[in-house]
């Protein structure tokens, strides 16, 4: 470890603990707690990466995740950040996208090709000839991405868990620390979060050799450890803001969705690069990066570099660089008039410090994996041009570059905070912040430290008294002396290669030529050049772009605006955010008995229901067809507790239904049973069912399965707008319903009540209340399935014993299960379209021929009106019930088969089945009103395109076919 | 997630909620004309700006009056239908 | 036709699909056939401390709404939550919850007697309408347990937030649920019900994180004295 | 590399000139003002100079071309529809975008990768086999496809969808693509500036005079145009638009949110969709996935991002393919989408005589861009719209007769 400097304190490498690993093949030795970055970088690996675009070599530059120089994979993950992610025992990590490892990449000659490749170049070229593309696009696809996703990664849900607090900090840097603190001694219950492994930001290593500022941390921490409503979460970053305060956190375990009463962003601000030729070369890094290395981790930047920078910050850079030991070549200020005391106090230490100077051209080493040297010429920082006529070269191996900042705003900007350019620290500061919302320190242009102390404290009195509590109203902090940011800290350079985003390689010119092309308003610049739209989503370069567009346009900074922000803050796993997902299902009281039944299931809305039953090596036709067959020859019997279940009560219950269905209810006589459909305004059927009176004030009804939840909400919104006086009761859960059928049904039900089950005192379509199996049930008699059928309905617990009985009973005349699939052929055979597969989101009840269970002489019902409206058009299309030949042995036509007539789709088939019971196929069809007598012929297409002749019959088909 | 206040059990997610559309009066439809009717059944009041909107609270199956500006999506109060003489503001 | 001692016929708890897969043991409690013993006395001791989820749909219930529903209780003798929203108890450890302004559920907790009381009386009066009852309930208790809803439950349920008599509904693991916080034999827990439909389903949920986060299912019988 | 790049590298200057020319301030009066320089409207300015040679149009953009629900959307072109109607147009709009990158000669990365529509329950393979004989009918290459034929062109897909929602089999729809979103509206641009047509961003419209039931102009922040035919092609700000000439439709604004992952190595080559799990999904020449879901549940005039949103996404991204855990999201963000009761567009004429309307995109615009443009073009020039859109009439709603594009997103059970 050829770079670590001695013990630095607070450092956060634990020496007594040796790591090893391999990087691209080559062993390495690192601390417990060095990052990939830091490990490498210390043993004076230098060539981490390679860029997305030109294959260009890259090392340090951010050091903080504001870059993706460093990717790599260890065989199992991909796209890992090499700078912030701790390397780990025996990790064999290898640098993402290159071809023949990082330091000999053979893809670099694109590099060498970049002439060829202008800003936006595929647009440009490989469409034509138009056969050619699919091969460019080939090459351009395999030459696109960065890692190789690992199809055998395992599925990894991390916990997702909701907390509240009064504020949340984010950030906790000096400034945050300090307001987290105060309001915390104000009582409030504070969050603080930061990204970091250990709180403290830039106070942990903004030191100019100074360690003063470590011991107002250690202050400050052990202040925070000792308050008990202070929770803090470190190692984990605020992901994005969404509204009324909702944000995520995102750590190695998982997302914290903190809801907050107030939010203060003390996030801080992004170094931002300066623009020169090969700012990109392995060795040349920011100043905070440099820091960062020397007091996180012990590790000496580089042994002679030279120190660029355009305001006052790259002096304390200077002297921790040489607190480090590394020896400095010279400072360069790019500020003509640079910054006099601070420069004697290097001068002190005999070190060049050039003022109106810049770096023209970082020189390569022969191998162009380092820095050898730099170009030194005169910086004219008004045209910002370099004066090149006095340029000379100094020998170094690396270079920091201090040129400004960009405020870390995204949450500030997510949140829908004004922010405006303020010229007195040549950087966008929050304006008009969201009700809330609070900004302090470097996000809200605020330098100096005892001024960010400051700041801290006044947005957290803001915060408090936003709570509704007392506290000081206090002067709004304001930059004063020196821009710690520079305005345009650009070098041109006629060879090009001055980066200003590091992701896409994207250089000066590039943007001067998008504005060329006509691409000059800030969102198209983005688009065209593509800048700020890599993974690190422009925070080392968006401020740059801006900068550059505003001087081709000859605006202001803040006429050309920034892009928008969204989330996230740092991209984030799709497991993190996907998490455990919850699949919520409804199981009947029977759902054991179907399972050890061998009952195949279906999902209707959120039930899983038994669709049949197959008998080992079955099929599923064999299946339905035999269960279906019990029902007419003998008897069967469905769960039907899914279904919907309603109770109305109260004297104007019979009202409430004439409002909300088609049909009259009124004159309905207490113990019988009546369809009813419901419609929407427009007259499209929504859905149907059967309402059973129980009494004068009390109607049962029943409904379909997957609209349920959906109807009875409809009827709870309409009883508060006719405000009529009764109660509606959803027993869909609480009740359940077994269907038997067939003609034992009756005498195997017979041996389970004493009532009187005859069709004289229990005639069709009439509900019945009594005992079965010594259960209180209702009885209904419907014929959805068959004629001799039996509904009972009764408490959801009571089912299986009620269904056991039967079974018991039904033995000796073979009784069999039947599950839903089964019971769509029966009702079939019944003759009765069934809302959602006969009909679809359009349909209305003239085009199904349900005209009998309309009474339009009511005074209202919904969908009423359109049906007025309706009834005077054209019926469109008609629904009909059919057959195909006898014996038919064709390609069997399927649901949503188009019934056609040469060019013309008159309609669909939206039922069909054999019936074994019948002996045909039968089905329901839509087809054009002139074919709908009964006796007319249309033709179906199948899958293979075969038309297939149907027959116009009369339904329901057991009556027409089988005289049943 | 943002958070809506329901009348009855305050301020929840709007996970909690369903959105039932514009609360709307239908015009008489013994008087109105086809045209009239066709244009209450299809047509919306789609601008910008504030609206009186249906709002179901699932857990509790309380339908409510929001009143929200769909250009802010600020709601300014939430009530029963009918019962729009208690002012509310959003709990946040 | 066939006889049945309706006092022997034995309800199935909305719960026991997912209870199946666990080594219970069995009892038939208010007729219903519940796991009263996941792991033993000594281990669900230990769970509930940390993190135990107890199945206790067995308990019985009564449920009735309407305009006329507060007077209708009180003339019964139950008492009743002053405030929407919020619970109370009576008789021997009953609970009443109040569901919104105008509906009630009542539940006697074992030993109880209140809801056949109720049961017992058929006459219809206006606008007083009877809810039937099929919810699946639990209690969670133990230290973890607030780590545990805030995962599946985005409302803070910190006392300081949820009152000692405040009544939610909300969503937990995505489907509508009642919450409710108590104090159990000195234990702070909370009881939770939805519809009984759901009740594998939220089992489920329930028993996977209390298992990561150190506890699990605990049978009836940690409750049976309570 | 191609030759046309060399004389990138070879000439000093930049030698492209600009896409098209910065215009001040409008004329007094112009005969065509089209309202939108989203892909639809840049695209309407192109065809009107080029199949009908008028040109002297102006197109006014509020914001920056193709800013809009252009520069929002997924990418995703097809036409594998549910009416006859809407599968001849759409079919229309895909065999223009096969040919559009040399007509434009801008590289729109028109990529044909197939497009698979998968069904996890019965009731969608009823639907999927309603559009793919409707597709068949009208001659587009659509059909429904087994599990085994999904496995071949995806095999990282989990066809049990981890369990949850096992795959039955899907609608294979091969004309299936991706195209480059903004290259699209660009495109579009240069080719409507050369041929005259004037393109002013930062340009918003006002107000719309409307005198005697017949447009006299329009005004905008700069300046009054005096104009007899104006074009509303603004998709989720056509309410806005429609309300300044008292026009009523169906039309509701939701918010249709999307994301996109780092970029990786492809390995997605296919348009893969799933109703049930409301994942759309495809991955960008640049490697990143590009994935959408859904419309938001209520109306809102916002782009802003919504977090459940894209938990639910990447939810049912990990069901669909398991070894995704961290792969990482970058950016998400939103449109507005202009939905209709029956999800089908509105265009054409309207009650105003000289105020066309395109409108009613919903989630589908960028697909139809250019037969929407060559449609309205058409509509403009002849005042009365081609058959090929007579079913998406605003009319269409009073005459209770909507087009059946709804059936399918309805069919339950």
């Amino acid at each position: 470890m050829i770079f670590r400097t001695p013990k630095q304190t607070g450092e956060w490498v634990n020496r007594d603990k040796k790591i090893n690993f391999t990087f691209e093949g080559e062993a390495f030795s690192a601390f417990e707690g060095d990052t990939i970055s830091s490990a490498l970088w210390a043993a004076g690996q230098k060539v981490l990466g390679r860029s997305f675009k030109y294959h260009r070599a890259r090392g340090v530059l951010s050091f903080a995740n504001h870059d993706v120089n460093v990717l790599v994979t260890d065989g199992v993950d991909t796209n890992m950040r090499g700078d912030v992610v701790t390397v780990k025992e025996g990790m064999a990590l290898f640098a993402v996208n290159t071809k023949g490892g990082v330091k000999k990449d053979k893809n670099s000659y694109i590099d060498s090709i970049s002439p060829l490749l202008p800003v936006g170049f595929y647009y440009k070229a490989f469409h034509t000839p138009r056969r050619l593309f699919p091969l460019w696009e080939n090459v351009i696809r395999n030459a696109a991405g960065l890692g190789v996703v690992n199809f055998n990664y395992p599925r990894i849900l991390k916990r997702k868990t909701h907390s509240h607090c009064d504020v949340l900090v984010v950030g906790a840097g000096p400034t945050g620390l300090t307001a987290a603190l105060t309001a915390a001694e104000a009582g409030l219950e504070v969050t603080i979060v930061d990204e970091n492994r250990q709180l403290g930001g830039s106070l942990g290593y903004n030191r100019a050799a100074d360690s003063k500022s470590v011991t107002q941390l250690d202050g400050l921490l052990s202040k925070v450890a000792s308050l008990p409503n202070i929770k803090v979460i470190a190692s984990a970053y605020a992901a994005g803001y969404y509204p009324d305060h909702l944000i995520p956190i995102v750590g190695e375990s998982g997302i914290n969705k903190v809801r907050a009463k107030a939010v203060i962003v003390a996030s801080g601000a992004f170094e931002q690069p300066p623009v020169f030729r090969y700012n990109d070369l392995p060795g040349v890094m920011l100043g905070s990066a440099a820091q960062r290395l020397i007091y996180r981790y012990a590790v000496k930047p580089f042994n002679n570099g030279v120190v660029v920078t355009a305001n006052d910050y790259g002096y304390r850079v200077a002297l921790d660089l040489l607190q480090a030991g590394t020896k400095i070549a010279a400072l360069v200020d790019m500020r003509s008039a640079g910054n006099a005391n601070s420069a004697a106090e290097l001068v002190k230490r005999g070190i060049k410090v050039y003022a109106g100077h810049c770096v023209y051209e970082a020189l390569a080493s022969s191998d162009k994996l380092g820095v050898r040297g730099a170009v030194i010429c005169a910086y004219d920082d008004k045209q910002n041009v370099a004066l090149t006529d006095n340029k000379f070269t100094l020998e170094c191996d690396g270079i920091s570059m201090s040129a400004g900042w960009a405020p870390a705003g995204a949450l500030l900007y997510q949140a829908g905070t004004g922010m405006q350019f303020d010229y007195g620290v040549e950087q966008f500061v929050p304006s008009r912040l969201p009700n809330g919302m609070f900004a302090a320190g470097k996000v809200n242009g605020i330098f100096e430290l005892e001024q960010r102390v400051r700041d801290g404290v006044r947005a957290a009195h803001d915060a408090i008294r936003h709570l509704g509590l007392q506290a000081p109203q206090n002067q709004a902090e304001k930059h004063v002396g020196a821009s710690p940011s520079h305005p345009y800290p650009m070098v041109p350079h006629p060879k090009g290669k001055n980066f200003v985003d590091f992701d896409e390689d994207i250089q000066i010119k590039d943007f001067v030529n998008a504005a060329k092309e006509g691409f000059d308003n800030i969102e198209l610049m983005k688009r065209f050049t593509t800048v700020g739209m890599g993974p690190s989503q422009g925070k080392h370069s968006n401020m740059n772009a801006i900068r550059i567009l505003a001087k081709i346009r000859g605006l202001p900074v803040e006429k050309i605006g920034t892009t928008t922000s969204r989330p996230f803050f740092h991209p984030t796993p799709i497991g993190h955010l996907g998490g455990r997902g919850f699949h919520s299902h409804r199981l009947t009281s029977l759902h054991d008995w179907h399972q050890a039944n061998g009952a195949v299931f279906t999902d209707i809305g959120a039930w899983k229901r038994a669709a049949y039953y197959p008998a080992a090596g079955q099929s599923k036709e064999d299946a339905i067809q035999t269960e279906a067959l019990a029902v007419r020859k003998t008897a069967g019997i469905i769960d039907g507790s899914s279904f919907g279940k309603i109770e109305i009560h109260g004297p104007d219950a019979a009202l409430f239904l004439e409002r909300f269905f088609t049909g009259e209810y009124t004159d309905q006589k207490v113990g019988s049973c009546r369809y009813v459909m419901l419609l929407d305004d427009s007259g499209v059927i929504a859905d149907d069912g059967i309402a059973s009176r129980l009494a004068d004030d009390l109607f049962y009804l029943s409904i379909g399965t997957s609209n349920a939840a959906a109807v009875y909400r409809e009827m709870q919104r309409s009883q508060q707008i006719w405000q009529l006086n009764l109660g509606l009761v959803n027993v869909t859960g609480a009740f359940g319903a077994i269907n038997i059928a067939g003609p034992a049904a009756r005498e195997i039900l017979s041996t389970l009540t004493d009532f009187d089950l005859s069709f004289e005192s229990f005639p069709m379509s009439s509900v019945r209340e009594s005992q079965v199996a010594g259960v209180e049930a209702r009885m209904i008699r419907v014929a959805f399935v068959a004629d001799n059928g039996y509904e009972l309905h009764a408490p959801m617990a009571q089912i299986p014993h009620i269904w056991n009985a039967l079974m018991q009973a039904g033995k000796k005349h073979d009784l069999r299960p039947f599950g839903s699939d089964t019971q769509r052929l029966l009702r079939l055979e019944m003759g009765h379209p069934m809302p959602g597969i006969d009909t679809d989101g359009l349909t209305n009840p003239f085009e199904i021929g349900a005209e009998w269970a309309i009474k339009m002489n009511k005074p209202y019902f919904i969908g009423q009106r359109s049906l007025v409206i309706l009834a005077k058009r054209p019926l469109r299309k008609q629904l009909v019930p059919f057959v195909l030949a006898d014996n038919f042995k064709g390609e069997m036509p399927m649901d949503c088969n188009l019934v056609v007539d040469g060019r013309n789709i008159l309609g669909r088939v939206t039922s069909i089945s054999y019936s074994k019971y019948i002996d045909r196929c039968i089905g329901f069809a839509y087809v054009s009103p002139d074919k709908k007598e009964v006796g007319s012929v249309f033709q179906i297409r199948t899958d293979s395109g075969s038309l297939v002749a149907a027959t116009v019959v009369k339904s329901p088909f057991i009556k027409t076919l089988k005289g049943a | 997630m943002k958070l809506l206040t329901c009348p009855m059990n305050g301020t929840r997610p709007l996970s909690e909620f369903i959105f039932g559309g514009e609360y709307r009066q239908a015009p008489d439809q013994d008087t109105c004309s086809d045209a009239e009717w066709a244009a209450f059944v299809h047509n919306r009041s789609g601008a910008p700006g504030d609206k009186k909107e249906w709002w179901y609270h699932s857990p509790s199956g309380t339908w409510f009056i929001a009143e929200r500006n769909t250009l802010t999506d600020v709601v300014s109060r939430t009530y029963l239908a009918g019962q729009n003489n208690t002012t509310q503001e959003e709990g946040k | 036709m066939q006889q049945f001692d309706v006092k022997k016929i034995i309800e199935t708890s909305p719960v026991v699909h997912a209870q199946l897969k666990e080594s219970a043991k069995w009892e038939v409690i208010n007729g219903m056939n519940t796991a009263v013993e996941f792991a033993g006395v000594a281990i669900e001791g230990a769970r509930k401390k940390v993190l135990g989820v107890a199945d206790i749909s067995c308990l019985q219930r009564y449920g009735v709404k309407g305009p006329n529903a507060t007077q209708w209780l009180l003339e019964r003798g139950i008492a009743i939550p002053t405030t929407p929203n919020s619970w109370t108890t009576c008789e021997q450890k009953t609970l009443v919850l109040r569901l919104g302004s105008s509906e009630f559920l009542i539940e006697d907790q074992l030993g109880g007697s209140a809801c056949s009381r109720l049961e017992s009386d058929k006459a219809r009066a206006a606008s007083v309408y009877k809810v039937p009852r099929a919810d699946a309930a639990f209690i969670v208790s133990g230290s973890e347990a607030l780590n545990l809803f805030s995962e599946i439950c985005s409302l803070d349920l910190r006392d300081k937030s949820l009152a000692a008599k405040d009544l939610i509904m909300t969503q937990v693991a995505g489907i509508s649920a009642t919450v409710i916080r108590q104090t159990l034999n000195g234990e702070p827990v909370y009881r939770v019900w939805c519809d009984g439909t759901y009740g594998p389903y939220m089992w489920e949920v329930l028993i996977e994180i209390a298992t990561e986060l150190g506890g699990g299912a605990v049978g009836l019988t940690q409750y049976q004295n309570s | 590399m191609p030759l046309r790049l060399l004389k990138f590298a070879l000439s000093k200057e930049h030698p492209a000139p600009r896409f098209f020319k910065a215009h001040e301030t409008p004329k007094k009066s112009y005969d065509v003002v089209i309202i939108g320089g989203g892909g639809h409207g840049l695209a309407a300015a192109y065809y009107l100079a080029k199949d009908h040679g008028i040109t002297n149009v102006c197109v006014l953009e509020k914001g920056y071309i193709g800013g809009g629900n252009t520069g929002r959307n997924t990418t995703i072109v097809r036409s594998n529809y549910l009416t006859p109607e809407g599968v001849n147009f759409y079919d229309a709009s895909v065999k223009i975008y096969e040919g559009l990158s040399e007509e434009l000669d801008l590289n729109l990365f028109y990529s044909t990768r197939g497009h698979f529509t998968l069904a996890h329950t019965e009731s969608a393979m009823r639907t999927m086999r309603w559009r793919a004989e409707v597709n068949k009918h009208v001659g587009v290459e659509s059909r429904v496809v087994g599990p085994d034929e999904i496995a071949k062109a995806c095999p990282q897909l989990d066809l049990s969808c981890s369990g949850q929602a096992p795959i039955l089999g899907a609608l294979f729809h091969a004309p299936g693509s991706v195209a480059r979103h903004d290259g699209v509206a660009w495109g579009y641009a240069r080719g409507a500036d050369r041929l005259g047509a004037e393109i002013y961003q930062n340009t918003e419209v006002l107000g719309i005079d409307v005198k005697n039931g017949k447009v006299s102009g329009v005004k905008t922040n700069k300046g009054y145009i005096e104009t007899k035919q104006v074009l509303s092609a603004v998709a989720g700000f056509t309410p806005r638009i429609t309300e300044m000439v008292d026009l009523e439709t169906p039309i509701v604004i939701h918010p249709l949110q999307a994301c996109v992952t780092e970029p990786m190595k492809p390995f997605l080559d296919t348009i893969l969709v799933s109703g049930s799990l409301h994942v759309y999904v495809s991955q960008s020449s640049r490697g990143e996935l590009v994935m959408g879901s859904s419309l938001d549940p209520y109306e809102v005039h916002q782009t802003r991002s919504t977090l459940d949103f894209v938990e639910g996404l990447t939810s049912h991204m990990l069901d669909m393919f398991p070894f995704l855990s961290n792969i990482k999201v970058v950016r998400q963000w939103a449109g507005m989408a202009d939905m209709t009761p029956d999800f089908a567009p509105i265009m054409g004429k309207t009650p105003i005589e000289g105020f066309y309307i395109d409108a009613g995109w919903g989630t589908w615009g960028f697909k139809a861009t250019p037969i929407s443009g060559k449609t309205m073009a058409q509509t403009i020039a002849n005042d009365s719209a081609p058959d090929l859109i007579h079913s998406f009439r605003l009319s269409r709603f009073e005459d209770y007769e909507l087009t059946g594009e709804k059936g399918a997103a309805s069919v339950g059970h």
